[in-house]
């Protein structure tokens, strides 16, 4: 039964595609093997670029977000200037779109040629990555901080334990297990927006392929480039999935 | 001298007022239980005790120091003082054994060896050894409960708080946990002890009081404020919990 | 040749390999774009020499007495091209059309080439004969950023609602969309894009000069000391025919392609 | 103390950077006042199209990933076809980075042709803002819905109530409550991403910067872009983050 | 002809086994008490009579007729069976009326005016209809579990399934609640009460239960399963609750 409409459902959509008398030239320009196996190799070269400032930019947000939060969830007033700098920071890197962010980053500082700083387009679009997402990791942190139960604080009080000892020991642990399933999900967007470098210049996947494009004006080569991305991206986000719902789970079971 | 002193103890939450005029004390040896209904401000008054929270106005000693004194800053008080809660508040993270020596390790520098040996020792005590690589979330309530006293008591308290360490607990699993509390009464162990088990408050405690609306309105050996209350308003409060097919 | 020999420039150096203003002494560093296309330059190599603006650069660089190998090629993309400060390159060639705005944050060579721009479209979306910029005016355009395409269509066309691509792919895949109705292109781009690679799209016409058209030219930063060697080397080029004889050879001719007049 | 220490870091990072032999060069070129007034116009008008096209597609988003979330909590082999597609959709969608899927949008579709289907560049970049938001938001809701302790349908049908009004009388006004901070960040990122409509030739505010900056080689008019852009999104990014924490106290206190 | 009537139900969850071969009936006007240890099946068995969940193999009859059978399907059962939890699960979202109302309109079509009118009513006899307008989270858990019980009431069930419903409340909130059930069985209204209150339990019964590791141990009159228990595990069962300070 649901197969049988499923089936019937996507039958009559493709349909209605196929039936265009533009199909033969869509599918020409987006779906030809031909151009797709030709661009191929250079879209994947740029795919390990997108892989490789992924792997490398998911590490460092992921390190400087939990010292940020760490020393943002410290009190005393030797920390208010850091909570200033947090505040300040947050809003201003959640608030520029990505494409300005990496535009003004990987345009902007290399024209500054500040002594013994790297002047490439990779490096400074990667470090656009890294301080946008920084911002939202940052406050994912923060979450994961928060939601820890303040009777937790109490008890580690109670046993005289210091703040810090509090914090690195009963709290964080909890905390980043909190926020697992957030952090994997933006993991998995990163992972995307990698393919932002492709406006400075970076030849990533993305640029790869859009350079294939302005020399045949044949789009397949995107769609090669989307192929890799839902290769890479369909395993973690699944992951992610399950990761979040398994938390879920557990978080509901110890309500109950 | 009483090892807790109490003077006058006032606090608000806010603009609420939850504690007026506390005065109270409790001596060497001896097991001090606080009975009231809900909201009346016993776990406050217990954290006052623990400076877990701070308080308003009045004064509390720790064998004749005020526990804000820069003799008891730091983890001087905690060492001194051990804290029980309804909630057992165990790190879920952390194995009991590694719940149970956090403290000595971090905060009295002992070897985790010499940590271990002693959290297994206390554990046999409450014949609950076998569960000491076990994490919080699979012991049962009662389990739960007796890992967190052993936690407070690794590290060698003069007076142990206890807040209504059984309310959380399956009817079944309470029995065990409380005697437990009676065996460290039996060997001299010094308690402040809030409960709503009224059997268990007539059999262990030295002393009671009744909270009532941040006011302590009766205080007394349990056999009179229990059986034969002055007070109208403790009068209604056991009656209440009779009814309830309790006591 | 004797020419680089005789040249100085105001400072009095003398205009060859040896120009103290050069980023790398002996060589001629030239940047051009991140992926190249014809007829500018043929298969995205530069160094290839087939194409119009590497062809130009290199007969630029043996008249400034340079080796052909002393040609080193550097690849920028065209943003990178526009950021201030120390460029690890002497010029950037990319159709980089003189404008007075833009020449005021840098220095551009004489012109190597004044485009001629036309007007692209398919022949279905066309309505009839044009023959007039009015005929053209109530169009849909699209263009590419980067160029000055754009503002040909705003200001001189009188065309609103402009859309703007990063590529002229894109432009002429928005057409086929039917998007946008026409664009404008330097007529050297339109041919090659007509004959080659989008067949079906026509050249309707060529289109009127338009007033502060200063044509293309080469990018320096401000105040390089090497510009007027190379507007030297290049009046040189042009008065001896090179110039016209590379637009031929490279650039095909608009021939039978109607002109629109204002 | 610290309003001391907080400008003191903030001044040498700032001295480091005007130290630079480049800084008044950048500074023409990034931060010139009279750039930033004279493309002010033009990217202000483009912002104005970031705002219309943001405010239409979120609603179209939130309504129609209700219905998403909706026909897939309901159980039952008649919508089993509806979630096998809700299943693929999800994962291609998610998958493909928004830049790849504006282009295949916003160029590929109208290229079709398809009749009876409007062609302009605006509605098919909404279009691929729509597309790929639901994704994201569908599980948004899901997450919402699966949140919503069981026990609250056992209520429900121990009252009799049938599944569709169990689905809509208990658990989705619920669920919604539940995720209404993770809706509002996901319009606070929309807000931003809006600016992709900038590649397929729309002249938001990004392209209206960039066209300016093409023109003149100045990029101050990307400051400018950036600073709309901010007064947009920091009082929504607070006003999200003020529910989110509200909502979190909410939560601890039920717990507690 | 008894009205409920349970026979060899058997239910796994998973592999585990919840109930094994229960045999149970209950007569009109009767009140039946399930007792035993936590985990035993205790609630599982009433919500397969209230046919939220499924099971495995037996059979559980509403007045002679099988509860599968179509003559029940839909909400004809939950009409004539109505069930109040532990945890009330009341609907946060809305407010006291609507959270007692909301089955009458949907599910019997009950115009809101009537529906209002007949539950304020109820609401007054319990005392609470000043209530009316308050959200969930605003009621003591006394009043939200006297909300769920009229919530349940209102649908007219004809018998009633009530699990532990006083297991989360404040001691001091038990008696009101107990009190309210005391009176629906002097109205005679037939019900399955799951408790832990054994003073509520041997006050209330007409028969009871023991239950434990998903087998009916023992069955009776309150005062000899409660008082002078024949199976070993019941007085082992009651001996630990005693220990506990109840009863
Ligand atoms: N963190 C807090 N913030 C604000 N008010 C609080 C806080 N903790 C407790 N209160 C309030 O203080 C009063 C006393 O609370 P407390 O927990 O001490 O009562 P209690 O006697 O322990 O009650 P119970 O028997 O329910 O545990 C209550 O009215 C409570 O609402
Ligand atoms: N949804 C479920 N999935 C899997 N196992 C379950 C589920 N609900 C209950 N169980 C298991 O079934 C057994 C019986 O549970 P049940 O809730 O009926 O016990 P109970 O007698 O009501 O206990 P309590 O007094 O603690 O409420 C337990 O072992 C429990 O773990
Ligand atoms: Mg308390
Ligand atoms: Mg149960």
């Amino acid at each position: 039964m649901s197969i049988v409409s499923t089936v019937v459902v996507f039958g009559l959509a493709a349909l209605w595609i196929t039936s265009s008398a533009h199909w033969p030239r869509l599918r020409d320009q987006f779906f030809s093997w031909s151009h797709i196996e030709e661009s191929f190799p250079d879209v994947l070269r740029g795919f390990w670029i997108n892989m490789r400032v992924w792997i490398i930019s998911m590490i460092l947000i992921m390190l400087i977000s939990l010292l940020f939060a760490a020393l943002r969830a410290l009190r005393g007033p030797w920390f208010a200037p850091f909570r200033v700098f947090a505040v300040l920071y947050i809003d201003l890197f959640r608030g520029i779109p990505a494409v300005l962010l990496m535009l003004l980053f990987g345009l902007g500082i290399p024209a500054l040629q500040l002594p013994g700083v790297p002047d490439a387009a990779l490096f400074w679009g990667t470090v656009a990555l890294v301080v946008s997402y920084v911002a939202y990791t940052t406050e994912v942190y923060r979450s994961g901080i928060d939601a820890v139960h303040d009777s937790q604080r109490a008890a580690a009080k109670a046993l005289g334990l210091t703040q810090w000892q509090t914090l690195r020991h009963a709290i964080l642990p909890q905390a980043v297990r909190n926020v697992v399933p957030a952090l994997l999900n933006l993991a998995v967007a990163l992972q995307k927006d990698v393919a932002l470098l492709s406006i400075i210049g970076v030849r990533d996947a993305v640029r790869e392929a859009r350079i294939f494009t302005a020399r045949t004006f044949n789009y397949s080569s995107l769609i090669a480039a989307a192929i890799l991305f839902l290769i890479a991206s369909i395993p973690m986000a699944r992951f992610a999935d399950w990761v979040t719902r398994r938390d879920q789970e557990r978080r509901l079971q110890r309500t109950m | 001298m009483r090892r807790i002193e109490v003077q006058d103890l006032t606090k608000y939450y806010g603009d609420k007022l939850v504690l007026h005029g506390i005065d109270m004390g409790v001596g060497e040896h001896e097991v001090v239980v606080l009975i009231g209904p809900s909201g009346s401000g016993k776990s406050t008054l217990l954290r006052c005790i623990g400076r877990l929270v701070p308080y308003d106005y009045g004064k509390i000693f720790l064998d004749g120091v005020p526990i804000d004194d820069p003799a008891l800053a730091g983890n001087e008080l905690p060492k001194r003082v051990g804290v029980v809660f309804q909630s057992y508040n165990l790190f879920p993270h952390l194995d009991v054994l590694d719940n149970i020596t956090l403290a000595p390790r971090k905060v009295h520098g002992i070897d985790r060896d010499v940590a271990e040996a002693r959290a297994l020792e206390e554990l046999e005590k409450l014949g609950i050894a076998d569960l000491a690589d076990s994490y919080p979330d699979k012991l049962s309530s009662g389990q739960q409960q007796r890992v967190a006293i052993v936690r407070a008591l690794v590290n060698d308290p003069e007076v142990l708080l206890l807040d209504e360490i059984t309310a959380a607990l399956d009817p079944e699993l309470v029995g065990g946990v409380l005697s437990v509390i009676r065996d460290l009464k039996a060997q001299g162990m010094t308690m402040v002890i809030v409960t709503h088990e009224m059997g268990f408050a007539r059999d262990v405690a030295d002393r009671v009081y009744f909270l009532d609306q941040a006011r302590i309105l009766e205080e007394g050996p349990p056999d009179r404020v229990l059986g034969d209350p002055e007070h109208p308003r403790t009068r209604q409060f056991l009656q209440r919990i009779i009814e309830a097919g309790r006591l | 040749g004797d020419a680089a020999e005789t040249t100085t420039t105001a400072g009095g150096e003398a205009c060859g390999p040896e120009h103290p203003a050069l980023h790398e002494q002996g060589k001629l560093t030239v940047a051009t774009g991140d992926v190249v296309f014809p007829p500018w330059m043929l298969d995205d190599d530069p160094a290839g020499g087939e194409g119009f603006e590497n062809a130009i650069v290199y007969e630029l660089a043996e008249e400034l007495g340079f080796e052909r190998d002393d040609v080193v090629w550097v690849r920028t993309t065209f943003d990178e091209a526009l950021v201030a400060g120390d460029k690890p390159y002497d010029f950037n060639i990319q159709q980089f059309s003189i404008t007075p705005d833009r020449a005021q944050v840098f220095d551009f060579s004489d012109p190597y080439y004044v485009e001629e721009k036309a007007l692209v479209a398919f022949p279905e979306t066309l309505p009839g004969e044009v023959s007039t910029l009015e005929d053209i005016k109530g169009l849909k355009y699209g263009a590419m950023i980067g160029t000055t395409d754009l503002d040909y269509i705003e200001n001189v066309i009188g065309a609103t609602d402009v859309q703007v691509f990063d590529e002229l792919a894109d432009v002429f895949l928005a057409m086929e969309g039917k998007q946008i109705q026409a664009t404008v292109v330097g007529l050297p781009t339109a041919l090659f894009a007509t004959a080659v690679q989008v067949p079906d799209a026509t050249i309707a016409g060529i289109l009127p000069d338009s007033e502060g058209e200063d044509g293309l030219g080469m990018l320096f930063e401000k105040g390089h000391g090497f510009v007027s060697c190379v507007n030297e080397a290049l009046a040189t080029l042009d008065a001896a025919g090179r110039l016209d004889a590379l637009a031929t050879e490279w650039l095909a001719s608009g021939g039978e392609i109607p002109r629109l007049t204002k």
